[in-house]
């Protein structure tokens, strides 16, 4: 465990904050849905918020980027999207992040950097593995964080990606977020190996484990790693292990796993761990904690308050955003 | 005869064919442990095991031509896609294995397939999954594609598909596995070729198959309404065409409207408006109408997603428009 | 002006492109040190270097997705496949991405990528490398498809192309590579979305697009000779289609023969063929006649496959029977 | 170097009339090309005769299947295929082992269990994986041999398969016919890693690397590698180095290689390298070799003959071997 001491306070609290504002985003979401104002998939990230902003905060997103799969809210908040368009995307609104073409699954922001949003299990790698590509081509020195679960690594473009990022020396950065599942699946029923890293050496790339449920251990890997692929242009696959608190969307009820397990990863929270931590290092209170979990909620009501009073679309509209 | 909902109708199908026959397996995403994305393949796996309820990885195109080259030697695999969607990943092995192998061969290989899963627009997916795809199966020679409109005929095509020693794509619609219907509880078969009059009429004939047709046979009791009699022929099958039957029902009614939830160029909708206008040229009294999908990737945003959608109100209008009612 | 190939061509269109543009790169499999399977790219290696010319590994899902995530940051990828029957593998990245990442981005994203390479049938290659496929890239909203058929027509659309902010397929032939026609020296950009008439003629229209023209322009050359003054309507682009031009012609001559080399069912082809009919009801003195490839996969020895495809003789028929001169 | 007195000298004669066999199948194909006999692509297997023929000798076509690319001519001989039906085939005849209808890639021959001759680079992947799945299903014994090439192993197909032939216990034999070259690509330009057999630790499976310019080398590896699979129903991955003579198909100069390397190569030739050991076993004298060739010779001009003769498929043959 890392020592809390060495970083900036502020700096942890925004983190947790972060963290804090997915998990109450993805409650509220949840909470929505059953009110219908959300429709389709949901697929929440409750459980893995330590991967993205853990990752997110070790880039620098004015050349970095990053592509996720349809589980894509929590990334959407870590790269600093305001939850408010996040949510009204979520309802449909125009005021949405892509103007209610895309729901849930197709969260982008190209400002910030984060190109979606995938629905396609593993089409994502391929793109990222192409904006590596740029990166390359322009040398500007930005690595590109692609994040996939544990079915998707089985995916042919999986494969395909890795082997052109080593041979074309692309500085992509391949997060597997394993958090046990896919679907109803658990990995060790579809895969032949239970350790993703050692996929790499297939592609002579290096191969990493890290720990999801961890913040610091997150950002401190990521950190370091990301420095290495700037250097060497050399891809490299990380299998982070995580957990997904709730079923595959909200439709599931995820009978496949026991309480039990659930239980277990659940003592390891991100958000109970980081909060331990600066509590114990007398960096936080209870109180400021409870004051700092009110302001998340209340920034995550706004954003509910922002999305059901947004506009739908315009029927026209439909029709824009097809070609360029 | 008792009422079931697609979704069982097509499990009874497969039950029933898995039980006549060890050589039928099923395989897909989700099949057996989770019973099914749409819980169409529920009580599979506990009935017949995990060898033959087979839960994959998620890798179309490796399952899709494992399945290929299990049934090139002699077994007769059901694959079932998630959505088709996501078959786009496995299209190669379709055609360029699966319709081609006999041909590759000079006929010494089969391919007794099955591949299944919901095709078209559900609700609230927005445009990577909001897409009818059956045009680029009913395209390729060497398969044979059904899209069935109730629970009776899915039953009774697929049954049929699974014996059938043919490549046999079935396109089903995640939101009609709810619908239900009346299915006798003797075995009975349905030809694949073969289309269905689901509505006698004489003033205009409405032609469709699949998820459209409910909408279809709404559009046509409005057409009633205001005494337009509407003749709904379901065509079932999109690879064989019946053609007979569609030319039968346009030199009946000498008006065509066809409903086709697919986008419109290159689809199956106005290939069929081709074929009527040419094979029934002297017959129509109007020019034959396509209810197609906006030309346009669908969008989350539910009044959207809906408009961008035939609707009955749109049949209603072009059954109109071809009989000068407007 | 001089006379070049085709190939000739389409390499100064990227050539040009790429001595104007840093952000123009052409990949795929071959087009490096071997110059393309083809020889299309013959020097640009030598050119512009191994960054700009890249040798991929034989994987069309990875590089095509590759090449749509570099144009989402600002890149112009040529993707050129090796021949289209190959791009199946890479279908999803097309479809589900380089289509559809505007939409899903609610506009922010464009994609300027072309994707290009042989389609349809060469020569003695069998059923796995003989399929015409660009119906399955015009059914789909997201992108543009051309499909030029002389040297002119190539370099001007594909420059075009490669400038426009939307992906764009672009499906030539193997057999027209060869092909010489006139290319000024000068630059010249064409619309894409325009057709051409190619000749003009008053009594049938023929109107087809790709490798077929050249058969389509000798039909009409040969139904001269019998007295029928055939309009020769050459589509170019295949999406957007250029319906006006469509509808003047047949507007013109009140007959039309659709030639498209891809099997019927949701064809681009029978798609046209419906177009007329609908919008020309009134004008037409014959149904629309499409000449297509035979329903079956292609076969490898070379009389059955002559007799598959389209041919003089098919659309002189066709012409004839559209004229009522049989 | 394997010792050639441990076998049936008639054994060790055959599978040297196999490889011979082959070879000058493959030289008057070409010839038969430049006549414009043959037409469209004609991938030739000069150079490679000791993997085919090894491998096939190693197995029981009672019950094993094998599967490879259009490069199949030698698959298709070493399986004991008529060379008349496969000139025929290579002619358009109705003759020909598949009715004229598939041409040099798409050799088949069900009852050798010989399921082709596929075009598409990597697509006979899943489909041999699937043939395994057939003989796990049935508890039959068997296994497959899939052969493809250092161009096809970086197809998502490869990637796909092996993970399922992994959970699935089925017992498939992948084998990278590496001849160094995917059509112009040498294999470093376009593969992460110089040993193929590294990749197989990813799908916890074992990896081999195998001579494949030695017909007992070929054979006894396979050998020992099938029963294994056999019983242990775990697949298997076998880099089998090789080189092909001609280019990659008949009007592919091959300007990309150097002669130097072709020498090297054509040093450890299978044809002379088996035929050398007999005669310095006393097996075989040069003047039975020569009588040997000539026979081979002779049965090739057959071949040509029998095709030449052949009639052309019927136009109505068109329409059939579609459907079932
Ligand atoms: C190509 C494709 N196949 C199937 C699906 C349906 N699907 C959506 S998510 C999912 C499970 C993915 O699991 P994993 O990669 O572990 O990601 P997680 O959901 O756990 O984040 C499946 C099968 C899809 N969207 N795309
Ligand atoms: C999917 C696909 N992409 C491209 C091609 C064109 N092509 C045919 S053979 C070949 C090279 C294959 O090399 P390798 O796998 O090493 O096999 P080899 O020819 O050396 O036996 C290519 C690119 C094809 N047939 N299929
Ligand atoms: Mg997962
Ligand atoms: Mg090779």
């Amino acid at each position: 465990m890392s020592d809390v001491t060495k970083y900036d306070p502020e700096w942890l609290k925004k983190a947790l904050r972060d963290m804090l504002l997915i998990r109450r985003f993805e409650e509220k979401a949840a909470q929505m849905y059953g009110l219908r104002k959300i429709g389709g998939f949901l697929h929440l990230y409750n459980g893995q918020e330590a991967v993205a902003v853990g990752s997110v905060a070790a880039v620098d997103l004015q050349k970095d980027y990053l592509l996720t799969s349809y589980r894509d809210h929590g990334h959407a908040i870590a790269v600093g999207m305001d939850p408010k368009n996040v949510m009204a995307e979520l309802f449909g609104k125009i005021t949405g992040c892509v103007r209610g073409k895309g729901g849930s699954m197709h969260m982008f922001d190209v400002e910030r950097h984060f190109l979606g949003g995938n629905g396609i299990v593993g089409a994502q790698i391929p793109i990222a593995t192409g904006v590596a590509f740029k990166q390359m081509y322009d040398e500007d020195g930005g690595v590109t964080l692609c994040y996939f679960g544990d079915g998707a690594i089985h995916q042919g473009a999986f494969h395909e990606s890795l082997n052109l990022a080593k041979i074309w020396k692309l500085p992509a950065i391949y997060i597997v977020e394993n958090n046990h599942f896919g679907m109803g699946t658990a990995v060790k029923r579809v895969s032949g190996v239970d350790d993703f890293s050692v996929k790499a050496a297939g592609y002579d790339l290096p191969g990493y484990v890290i720990n999801g449920m961890d913040f610091l251990e997150v950002y401190e890997n990521i950190k370091k790693i990301a420095e290495e692929t700037r250097k060497t242009n050399t891809a490299c696959l990380i299998d982070i292990k995580t957990y997904r608190y709730k079923g595959h969307s909200i439709s599931d009820p995820a009978k496949y796993r026991t309480k039990e397990e659930l239980e277990q990863y659940k003592k390891q929270d991100p958000i109970v761990q980081l909060k331990s931590q600066l509590i114990e290092a007398k960096l936080m209170t209870e109180d400021d904690f409870k004051a700092l979990d009110d302001d998340v909620k209340n920034q995550v009501q706004e954003a509910v308050d922002f999305a059901d009073q947004s506009e739908e679309p315009a029927l026209h509209t439909m029709y824009e955003d097809v070609l360029a | 005869m008792p009422e079931i909902q697609m979704r069982e109708a097509i499990r009874q199908a497969m039950d029933e064919e898995m039980a006549r026959d060890g050589s039928v397996f099923l395989l897909g995403e989700e099949v057996g442990e989770y019973n099914g994305a749409y819980k169409v393949s529920k009580g599979l796996l506990d009935k017949y095991g995990a060898k033959r309820v087979l839960d994959t990885p998620i890798t179309e195109l490796g399952f899709t031509g494992l399945a290929v080259g299990a049934a090139s030697v002699g077994l007769r695999p059901i694959v079932e896609w998630m959505t088709f969607n996501f078959s786009l990943l496995a299209l190669d092995q379709v055609v360029n294995n699966a319709a081609k192998m006999r041909h590759m061969s000079g006929g010494q290989i089969k391919v007794p397939i099955v591949l299944r899963g919901p095709n078209g627009p559900a609700e609230y997916l927005s445009s990577q999954h909001s897409q009818a795809l059956h045009s680029y199966y009913a395209h390729i020679p060497g398969l044979k594609v059904i899209a069935p409109s109730t629970p009776y005929d899915a039953k009774g095509l697929l049954k049929t598909a699974i014996r059938d020693d043919n490549p046999v794509v079935m396109a089903e619609s995640e939101l009609a596995y709810g619908w239900t219907g009346e299915v006798p509880e003797e075995e009975y078969l349905i030809p694949i070729g073969k289309a269905d009059v689901k509505r006698e009429g004489s003033d205009v004939s409405l032609i469709s198959f699949g998820k459209p047709m409910r909408m279809v046979l709404e559009a046509a009791d409005q057409l009633a309404d205001i005494g337009l009699d509407a003749e709904v022929l379901d065509l079932r099958s999109l690879r064989p065409l019946d053609e007979e039957a569609i030319y039968a029902t346009v030199r009946k009614t000498n008006r065509a409207v066809v409903i086709d939830e697919a986008w419109p160029i290159a689809s199956v909708g106005s290939h069929v408006g081709w074929m009527i206008s040419k094979n029934c040229f002297d017959d129509l009294d109007a020019p034959v109408e396509l209810v197609h999908s906006e030309d346009v990737p669908m969008p989350y945003n539910h009044t959207l997603e809906l408009a961008a959608q035939p609707s009955v109100e749109k049949i209603v209008q072009a059954a109109k428009r071809v009989s000068y009612k407007e």
